[in-house]
């Protein structure tokens, strides 16, 4: 093997340590993983590859950090990679929104209110992200005091579940069965039988609201 | 091939993290409780008498496997109902195959088939399955040597946590919803503070109501409601929508119930206390005004 | 700014995402972070990035997978990487579980007694364990008797496999001299090209719901 192979080689294995490591990795670390390499060679082959990253044009660029290597994207560019986050959190269901959407699917027609009296916090701005997205719509609002809106799922939501109706909707056991799970006690019961509950005020007063309604004084 | 690893890969529970993938040409020895299930010993069985499974001895293959299944219990070994099934099925192929047809019954094109085609079809399939399974294993293995630049530096990259999305299904949509419920369990009973909504507002919704009806009982009024803070709510609102003339209250004879009448608010009507123009409205100076006598 | 110094731009700063992004960065999340520019401008510069990366020697490598891009550490220098920070964080899949979620993989959507049918023996444990695992999905309800659930792989399932797509399963064909047996043709037909089912706010028509035709063999 020739000198200049073998530094392609140190090289490529210092690289890819850098790449995966969390942290910045230092010179000692890599005499230590690269055992029995000479010292010099692994500073040799490391100057070489920051000059060829220096060199090279692209996004990324490597980096000395707190006594360490590291490579990261390039300052011009955080921009760009903000965007990219902030477009991620835009898509992402998160698990507000989840619980929020298990809410209106098992317990609906439901109310802002008696939501956030389940999930024990406010849920306006998570149901309007439901809403947006199609999964969840105002089906009426409820003849009690406020006259809060009546939150229930969408034929998009049976679609993108799979879900031929609501009666479809799994109960625990059902998947606990399927899944051969151990079903926990306490979940077994308080599940709606009926599921499907067609638009109509509910006069079951025993929730009364929990939160002031859409409309401020 | 070691013992060890046939052992190790036959027993493999789901998450055995020692238990690595093992080929599926198997030459190990016969071993009692090795088998998944009786695909798995039919194929053992099928490959141990290097026989065809295109043409499968169905005499021969049926003892063995009955063999096998005598043995597990001789061992009181838990005979999986699988494995029972399997055997009725193999007797039941086995007396098709022996039993010469009848006249009357070739006419039908079921019996035309070679009764051992169905689970000839089935062995292939289940073959075709854990030869897939071999292959995903090498993918698997190639992909678990790539490193991916480490999940701790996105928070550092991204200057903001980070919450990895769901691939949301029925399952953790069922699962939110039990971690929903069993914090509501947990929760200390506490009631969120029952919601004051404001006399405006309430005089806004009899308004909407009233608008709609010609006229109601005054009951009808306190329909909706229940707890004792909305009924007085509710007598406050009808009390100042008296004084600010936007109805009417008639009486049926001393005791008899009594009727709302929406009405036109004459232009010299108080104007509501919080209302911006207001200046003179007090409500001493117009009460029980309105209310007419039937 | 020449056409040539434009691409440099979106190369670097395509990379820089593809650094960045926790998952592997799909087209669609691309076009969508870099509002503006067009869609085949960014296939463009993303197919050059990538054969820049293939001419590139070192450590580390541009793959395909699970629908996106993403760098990662070339695989013959896994044991280095190894060496360095010892575990693998994954945990290894059973026998009876990569049997099982190739049936899955090569059927879905599929019921659970569909698989146990295949597999001669009851799966509903180790079905569990897939889905608890996000290697599996539930993507709905069969329209039969019982109303099964159906089940589908996941993206994650692609990434742990490095599949680029289901249209990348392995052919089974590829293992019929290893089997010493032929595979009738009936057996390798009919996979599933794309059946993912992403979870995204815009309402997707072309993908299709979960519930197949009913399948006959």
């Amino acid at each position: 093997m020739s000198p200049d192979d073998e530094f392609g080689d140190l090289k490529a294995i210092i690289e890819s340590l850098i790449f995966a490591s969390p942290d910045p990795v230092t010179l000692k670390v890599l005499v230590k993983t690269l055992d029995g390499e000479p010292p010099e060679h692994i500073e040799e082959a490391l100057a070489m590859l920051g000059q060829e990253w220096n060199d090279r044009p692209g996004g990324l660029q490597l980096v000395e950090v707190a006594g360490g290597y590291q490579i990261v994207t390039k300052p011009e560019l955080h921009e760009w990679v903000r965007r990219l986050f902030h477009e991620h959190s835009k898509q992402r269901l998160s698990v507000q929104a989840l619980e929020t959407l298990a809410v209106v699917a098992y317990r609906q027609p439901v109310t802002g209110p008696e939501i956030a009296e389940i999930r024990g916090v406010n849920t306006s701005g998570v149901l309007g992200t439901l809403v947006e997205r199609r999964l969840v719509k105002v089906v009426g609002r409820k003849a009690v005091i406020g006259r809060p809106f009546l939150y229930a799922t969408t034929r998009e939501f049976l679609d993108r579940f799979g879900l031929k109706d609501l009666a479809d909707l799994p109960k625990v056991e059902d998947m606990a069965e399927a899944l051969g799970m151990e079903v926990p006690a306490a979940l077994t019961e308080g599940y709606p039988t009926d599921a499907i509950l067609p638009f109509e005020p509910d006069p079951d007063p025993e929730t009364p609201p929990a939160e002031p309604p859409e409309k401020v004084h | 091939m070691a013992d060890d690893d046939n052992r190790a890969a036959a027993a493999g529970g789901e998450l055995e993290s020692h238990a690595h993938f093992e080929s599926i040409l198997p030459e190990y020895p016969f071993k009692v409780g090795d088998f998944e299930g009786p695909l798995d010993l039919l194929i053992h069985l099928i490959k141990k008498n290097e026989v065809d499974i295109y043409d499968i001895p169905i005499v021969l293959i049926t003892k063995q496997y009955l063999e096998y299944l005598d043995l597990m219990k001789e061992l009181n070994l838990d005979v999986a109902g699988e494995f029972l099934v399997m055997a009725a099925t193999l007797i039941h192929i086995k007396s098709r195959t022996l039993v010469p047809r009848l006249e009357t019954e070739s006419g039908d094109d079921e019996d035309d088939e070679d009764p051992r085609d169905l689970l000839m079809r089935r062995l292939l399939e289940h073959q075709r399955f854990k030869a897939a399974a071999e292959l995903l294993h090498e993918r698997e293995t190639v992909r678990s040597a790539q490193w991916a630049r480490p999940d701790g530096r996105v928070e550092e990259i991204a200057g903001e946590p980070f919450e990895r999305e769901l691939e949301v299904d029925l399952f953790s949509l069922l699962q939110a919803f039990q971690a929903v419920l069993s914090r509501a369990r947990e929760r200390p009973p506490v009631r969120l503070p029952e919601e004051v909504v404001p006399i405006e507002t309430r005089i806004e919704e009899l308004r909407e109501r009233l608008a709609t009806v010609e006229a109601c009982g005054f009951e009808e009024l306190f329909a909706d409601v229940s707890s004792r803070r909305e009924l007085i709510t509710t007598f406050l609102a009808v009390l100042e929508m008296i004084r600010l003339k936007m109805i009417r209250v008639f009486q049926q004879g001393t005791c008899g119930p009594l009727r709302i009448y929406a009405r036109m608010r004459p232009t010299d009507a108080p104007r509501p206390l919080n209302d911006p123009d207001q200046g003179d409205a007090s409500p001493a100076e117009t009460s029980g005004e309105d209310e007419d006598k039937g």
